[in-house]
């Protein structure tokens, strides 16, 4: 990996540069809650202060730039008793993605294995994904990312650049020759000893504010012995089956399908949309049998894919650690607290 | 209302069946039919799939054959309660449209107050006033399709439409408002304090209050599996009053049905 | 150097010639195909014999019994359905299809000559090489003779492969047997058919009863060699096989060569709505054919 | 002559509710000429009580359909009043702007969709589609227009959601606003097209002396609150309204009827211009004297001409205030509510007249007593005149049941009633 080291001002230059050439979705203010805490989110950007580079995670990710909520698989033109059909992938230009947080780029990466390097591979993410650069950049832990046990807590691949914020300079981790070449049009430096060592306090400090934890332990193995657990119950009795958690997590992908002819008759589509399998009619088929009618059953079976049948197939788990669907959970159903139980095994 | 195009409509070769279609109206603001009328870019196309013998609101001719029979407003007095009994002989299929067909709506409101007779003094006084509980129009005769809705979502209408026309299933989102407002990427409305029923509340609006950065008022009555329980805890904890909570869940008559909503008003 | 990033063009940098399932534009790919017979089997049931257009796909078409395709109707839906014939012939497939909801019925409704698009072959088929030389149950409820019509094609094509070869076929009533017309040629290749319905109208002369009355009947006082050399594919709902394989397993039948057919809700039949994931195991992937160990070992199998 | 008519209208067509004409001419003599409303009540003023004061707006506004967001910001207006909330300058802009939009949907739906067909011969706008259809076209254009705006200010056409007390719960992007202020430019030509059409039109020749009640303009056109007045030369508050209504009931309607200065009077389209003819945009002074509309007119078919009017005069009107919009700085959209007890009342002009809400509010924000009066409501009671004086006329005149059953008709209509709303 080469690093380099620049001044904080020249990161503006790096994107006025970029960004009169390119596309740039990066982290903007887009309102305040009721505590007045600023609510932030990903939308394309032209103007470098509208960025908020010290934001805290997004309330969503910037999943529909990747993982579209709806999406069109493909339209089909219809004459007589004929049709045509058109796909079409649904990019169009690359995106430079200006301050992704480690565990967000660690999604992608999670994704890539299941969409992009498993048998299969789903052409309508591959396209979007590849024409993505990605600007990583460090953040600072919130009270609820348990990241680090997910060991998402830093990426190691999965972008362009990663910068680090180091006081009055940035020291950046270059992966592709194209952030290499990209950041020829602003003054960088080597950097030195010091700055090495101040890099790893900075980690240091960070690695610090940590407080969320989640024992990841021979979990797969826990969930399989733990299926018939009470627990399971108890919260599914809060649940509401609303399917907010999957929406804001970075590595959820299910999806439905939907076949609609336009009011015209001569045209028709098929639209993919996300979907979340605590929905009641996830599992449900024609006739109306529904393999998983209880609310519990659903929050089980979403635990069971993130932590047990990801691990079976990929070595790790669906999850990120990025606690954006506790925060948004109005039931406050938390990974954390949601698999402590298990583990407990006792009541809540 | 005879489209000039008399040839009838094909999909994939398929030959349709072009409906007669009759609007009715009951008690209501009759915003339901007018939304139908308010869809100006498809509604040529929507008239083509359809032939309409019945409309009030926009015509004069009218006629009692006819196959579908899209019925607004909910039921108020006995008469009404026959002259809809005639519409149900006369239809193949009764669709309920809008949350007063479906649920009573805004006007089963009146229905919490035991007694009917203050009711009627508040408005008219000592004059004679007939009316009668509100009812669905369920509770009166069959019905065969619900539109959700109040105001009914325009979309949703040429879609169930089509779709009988077409003779594909009618699918209305089983899954909560959120799903739709989460897609939307609004700014959740209890992170703004402000209370919403899009956790309970069947979607298929495209969260269009929530989307105006306004709660949802339930007015598509609940999802499929609402847990109502535990909503209105959660309310409770996000300090909102019982009251605000109970207003907004009898509001619209959609979660009658539900214990959490079984007490009357004083009068 | 004008910091301008290139668009990749995903396909244009795809090597040619790939597998199948690893080509990107395999995905959404179906192929056109026409509808060229239509028989109806019972009231609900109709058998649907759907040819690929293009030659040249339909020479490379191919699958194996047990596998499953995805067929679509533009604008009115997709979904999976087996393939329920000899997979000895190329780019022609019969579908034996249910009318249960949207698409289904809609289909009840095109007539011959219409074209749909399938994908696939999709999912885990039966190993029928690996039960060459040995003994054969293949138990179908209802709709499962569906799926087993595939593996019974090629038993009767290779039937010198296999020792005793079995039919054990249940439905609710004799309205509802399947493929009636076909049970004769089944007697003749040497198979033994049993047929049981669980309820008897007046010209009904054959066995009355549960299906595992009759398969009791077959598993009954076998020495222990015939039931280690037995392989076993059940079809049928959920209730059926759980019963079935529990006799199965007690009679010593290795719970490796007992398949079985799962069905789950699917729209992609790729790994990739999750649609289909039992506990956390994708259907379309590793199913729809399962052995029985596997299914054991499923988290809300059956 | 002596005659003998018959006319017996059962559920009024082209019209919003439930209502019937009935009229009995015998040897000459008017026996009966009876305009009954039938429409089921609802009983609003009787659900809104216990209720919190948010209910009002939200619940108000499914009084009607066609109205709603006037019904809505009546019932804001009334809140606010009694809450003694004023407010700013913006909101107090985009709220007449949507308003606006509202009259622009209603009148070009009543003049093209609704009383067209009978100037043209029709049963109703769907054989027109065929035969006339440049005609529809300019009038779906215009009230598309309308409509579209309505959900950008208000989030949708039809119980708008962002109208709230205190202001907007969003506001509309700047972007979106300019970009209307081009169509409302554009949608001129189309709303001239129809005013072309309508000077080809012969509207029944018929009058009689009526009192028009109306909200009275100060600086501009009114459309939201001030003082009402009458054509009789009556001036007072909106929140003396029960003295400008003095509602009382009648055994044919289930709708209230009012009376001011004589036995009836009228709101709406005409009262207004009858009114405050000199505060029109002056372009539209021009159309009205095409059509000799000169107050103060009291031919009640006229009234059908005065909503031709109002809608171009709003429409030059959003175009200023879209500019205005456009030229200030957005600022937060809502204010702060502090509900506490109150009497407020809220008049406002809608498309049929003017309206008014008021509620009366204990200690916390409750709703303790809801009173609404509708124009249709105080129309009733006019209509009822002008339809004996009509029958009698036209039988006079020689005409037959079924040219009086038409013009019967086509006079309710020219009122636009919208009876549901009057029967709330
Ligand atoms: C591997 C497999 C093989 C099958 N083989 C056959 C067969 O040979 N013959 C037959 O008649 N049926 C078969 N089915 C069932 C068949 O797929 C359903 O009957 C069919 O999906 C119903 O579609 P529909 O549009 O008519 O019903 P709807 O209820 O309207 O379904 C809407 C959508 O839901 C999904 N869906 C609903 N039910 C099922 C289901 N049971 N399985 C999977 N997805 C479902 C589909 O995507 C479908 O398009 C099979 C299912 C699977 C999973
Ligand atoms: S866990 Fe929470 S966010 Fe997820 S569906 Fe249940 S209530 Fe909704
Ligand atoms: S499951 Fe929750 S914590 Fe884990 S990645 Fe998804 S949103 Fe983040
Ligand atoms: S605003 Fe309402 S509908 Fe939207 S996510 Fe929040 S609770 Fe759900």
């Amino acid at each position: 990996m080469i690093f380099r080291i620049f001044e904080k001002k020249e990161l503006k230059n790096l994107f006025e540069i970029l960004a009169a050439h390119n596309k740039v979705v990066g982290p903007v203010e887009i309102g305040k809650d009721k505590q007045c805490n600023p609510i932030y989110a990903f939308t394309e950007v032209s103007d470098f202060n509208s960025i908020k580079l010290d934001y805290t995670t997004t309330k969503l990710p910037a999943k529909r730039y990747f993982l579209p909520f709806h999406e069109d698989l493909s339209t089909f033109r219809i004459k007589d008793n004929n049709w045509q059909k058109t796909i079409d992938y649904n990019a169009d230009r690359p995106l430079i993605f200006f301050g992704l947080h480690p565990c967000d780029i660690n999604a992608l990466n999670k994704l890539d294995k299941v969409l992009l390097h498993s048998v299969f591979p789903m052409p309508y993410y591959v396209a979007k994904r590849k024409n993505m650069f990605i600007i990583g950049i460090d953040c600072v832990p919130q009270p609820f990312c348990f990241c680090r046990s997910m060991g998402s807590d830093t990426a190691l691949h999965g972008f362009d650049m990663f910068i680090t914020n180091l006081g009055t300079r940035y020291f950046v981790e270059i992966l592709t020759d194209t952030a290499y070449n990209f950041l020829k049009n602003i003054k960088t430096e080597e950097p030195k000893e010091k700055d090495h060592i101040l890099y790893m306090k900075s980690a240091a400090e960070r690695n610090k504010k940590f407080t969320a934890k989640v024992d990841t332990t021979d979990l797969a193995k826990i969930l399989d012995m733990e299926f018939q657990s009470d627990v399971w119950k108890q919260w599914g009795d809060k649940c509401l089956a609303c399917g907010t958690c999957a929406n804001v997590c970075p590595t959820c992908y299910c999806y439905g399908v939907e076949e609609t002819v336009d009011i015209n008759l001569k045209s028709a589509r098929k639209t993919k949309m996300l979907h979340s399998c605590n929905l009641i009619d996830f599992a449900e088929v024609a006739g109306g049998h529904n393999f998983r009618p209880e609310r519990h059953s659903r929050l089980k079976y979403r635990y069971y894919h993130k932590h047990r049948g990801f691990v079976e197939a990929f070595e790790e788990s669906l999850c990120v650690g990025c606690g954006r669907c506790g925060e948004s959970c109005l039931a406050g159903i938390k990974v954390p607290e949601v698999i402590a139980s298990v583990r407990g095994g006792k009541k809540r | 209302m005879k489209a000039k195009e008399s040839e009838s409509k094909t999909y994939l070769g398929i030959p349709l069946y072009r409906p007669k279609v009759a609007f009715f109206e009951f008690s209501s603001c009759e915003g339901c039919q007018l939304q139908i009328i308010n869809n100006e870019n498809t509604l040529l196309d929507f008239l083509s799939l359809v032939e309409v013998v019945n409309f009030r609101e926009a015509m004069t001719e009218k006629s009692d054959d006819y196959e579908i029979a899209f019925v607004e407003g909910s039921i108020t007095r006995n008469d009404e309660a026959e002259r809809l009994k005639k519409i149900r002989k006369n239809a193949k299929i009764l669709v309920a449209l809008g949350s007063c067909a479906c649920f009573g709506g805004v006007n089963q409101l009146k229905n919490r107050f035991n007694n009917i007779e203050w009711v009627k003094k508040q408005v008219y006084g000592k004059h004679p006033i007939d009316t009668a509980p509100v009812r669905a129009l369920e509770e009166v005769v069959n019905v065969d399709l619900r539109i959700y809705g109040c105001p009914i979502k325009k979309e949703e209408v040429e879609k169930i439409v089509l779709h009988v026309v077409l003779g594909k299933s009618i699918d209305i989102p089983k899954y909560p408002v959120c799903m739709e407002c989460k897609a939307n990427e609004n700014i959740c409305l209890f992170d703004l304090g402000e209370p919403c029923l899009g956790p309970i509340t069947r979607a298929g609006c495209d969260s269009w209050c929530p989307n105006n950065n306004a709660g949802c008022w339930g007015c598509r009555g609940p999802a499929e599996d609402a847990n109502v329980g535990y909503m209105k805890k959660i309310m409770k904890e996000k300090g909102f009053s019982e009251k605000t909570i109970l207003e907004r869940l009898d509001c619209f008559g959609g979660f009658a049905q539900f214990p959490e909503l079984k007490k009357k008003g004083k009068h | 150097m004008k910091p301008e990033l290139k668009f990749v063009d995903i396909i244009s940098q795809q090597p040619k010639m790939q597998k199948r399932k690893n080509d990107l534009s395999s995905f959404e790919y179906t192929y056109r195909a026409e509808i060229t017979s239509m028989y109806q089997l019972t009231d609900m049931e109709t058998l649907y014999r759907i040819q690929i257009v293009n030659p040249e796909e339909r020479r490379r078409f191919a699958f194996i019994p047990g596998q499953f395709l995805m067929l679509e109707i533009p604008g009115i839906g997709e979904a999976p359905f087996s393939i329920s014939s000899s997979p000895s012939i190329h780019g022609e497939v019969e579908l034996c299809i249910r009318k249960a909801g949207n698409l289904t019925n809609f289909l009840s409704k095109v007539g011959r000559g219409a074209i749909v698009g399938i994908r696939g072959p999709f999912g885990t088929g039966f190993p029928m090489e690996e039960m060459h030389g040995q003994n054969i149950l293949l138990i179908a409820g209802g709709l499962g003779l569906v799926p087993l019509r595939s593996p019974i094609a090629y038993v009767q094509e290779n039937r010198s492969h296999f020792r005793e070869v079995n039919i054990v076929y249940g439905t609710k009533s004799p309205q509802h047997l399947l493929f009636t017309y076909q049970y004769d040629v089944w007697i003749k290749d040497d198979i033994n058919l049993n047929i049981i319905v669980e309820k008897a109208d007046p010209s009904w002369i054959g066995s009355v009863g549960m299906l595992t009355d009759t398969l009791m009947k077959i598993l009954e006082g076998r020495d222990n060699e015939f039931y280690h050399n037995t392989y076993a594919i059940v079809c049928g709902p959920p209730v059926m096989f759980k019963f079935v394989c529990n006799m199965l397993n007690k009679f010593n039948i290795p719970m490796q060569k007992m398949f079985v057919s799962l069905e789950r809700r699917m729209h992609c039949g790729m790994g990739k709505c999750c649609r289909c994931n039992v506990g956390s195991t994708y259907t379309c992937l590793k199913g729809p054919v399962f052995d029985y160990w596997t299914v054991m070992n499923l988290k809300e199998a059956i | 002559m002596k005659k003998t008519i018959n006319v017996n209208v059962k559920h009024l067509t082209r019209v919003e509710g439930h209502g019937n004409i009935n009229i009995k001419i015998r040897n000459g003599k008017l026996l009966e000429a009876q305009w009954e409303v039938i429409e089921t009540p609802r009983f609003f003023e009787a659900m809104l009580v216990g209720r919190n004061w948010d209910n009002a707006p939200w619940i108000t506004g499914r009084i009607c359909g066609i109205c709603s967001i006037g019904h809505t910001l009546a019932s804001i207006r009334a809140v606010e009043n009694a809450f003694k909330i004023v407010p700013d300058e913006q909101t107090r802009k985009l709220r007449i702007l949507l308003k606006h939009m509202e009259t622009l949907q209603s009148h070009s739906l009543h003049l093209c969709f609704l009383v067209l067909p009978d100037l043209m011969n029709a049963g109703s706008v769907f054989p027109l589609i065929d035969s006339h259809k440049d005609v529809v076209v300019h009038a779906a254009k215009i009230k598309g227009l309308a409509n579209d705006l309505c959900d950008c200010i208000g989030g949708r056409r039809l119980h708008p959601t962002r109208t709230v007390v205190g202001g907007f719960t969003k506001l509309p992007a700047k972007e979106e606003l300019a970009a209307f202020g081009e169509r409302l430019k554009n949608i001129v030509k189309d709303l001239m097209v129809v005013a072309d059409l309508f000077t080809g039109f012969k509207l029944p020749d018929f009058t009689r002396e009526t009192e028009f009640v109306s909200l009275k303009g100060t600086a501009g056109y009114p459309f939201i609150g001030g003082d009402v007045v009458s054509s009789d030369g009556i001036q007072m508050r909106e929140q003396d309204y029960k003295k400008l209504t003095n509602e009382y009931i009648v055994k044919q309607s289930t709708a209230k009827w009012c009376r001011l200065s004589r036995e009836s009077f009228a709101v709406g389209a005409l009262a207004r211009l009858n009114n405050n003819f000199e505060f029109l945009h002056p372009v539209v002074k021009d159309i009205a004297g095409r059509f000799g509309l000169i107050p103060v007119n009291h031919n009640p078919f006229m009234n059908n001409i005065a909503q031709l009017v109002e809608s171009v005069h709003v429409v030059m009107d959003s175009i200023t205030l879209i500019d205005e919009l456009l030229s200030s700085k957005f600022t937060e959209p809502r204010q702060e509510v502090k509900p506490g007890s109150g009497v407020g009342v809220g008049a406002v002009e809608v498309p049929r007249g003017i309206l008014y809400h008021s509620y009366e509010f204990d200690d916390k924000g409750k709703i303790v007593k809801c009173d609404c009066v509708i124009p249709t409501g105080q129309n009733h009671a006019n209509i009822q005149h002008d339809l004996e004086a009509l029958a009698e006329e036209f039988a006079d005149r020689g005409k037959d049941d079924k040219e009086i059953e038409l013009l019967a008709s086509m006079l309710v209509r020219a009122y636009d009633p919208c009876i549901s709303c009057s029967v709330h």
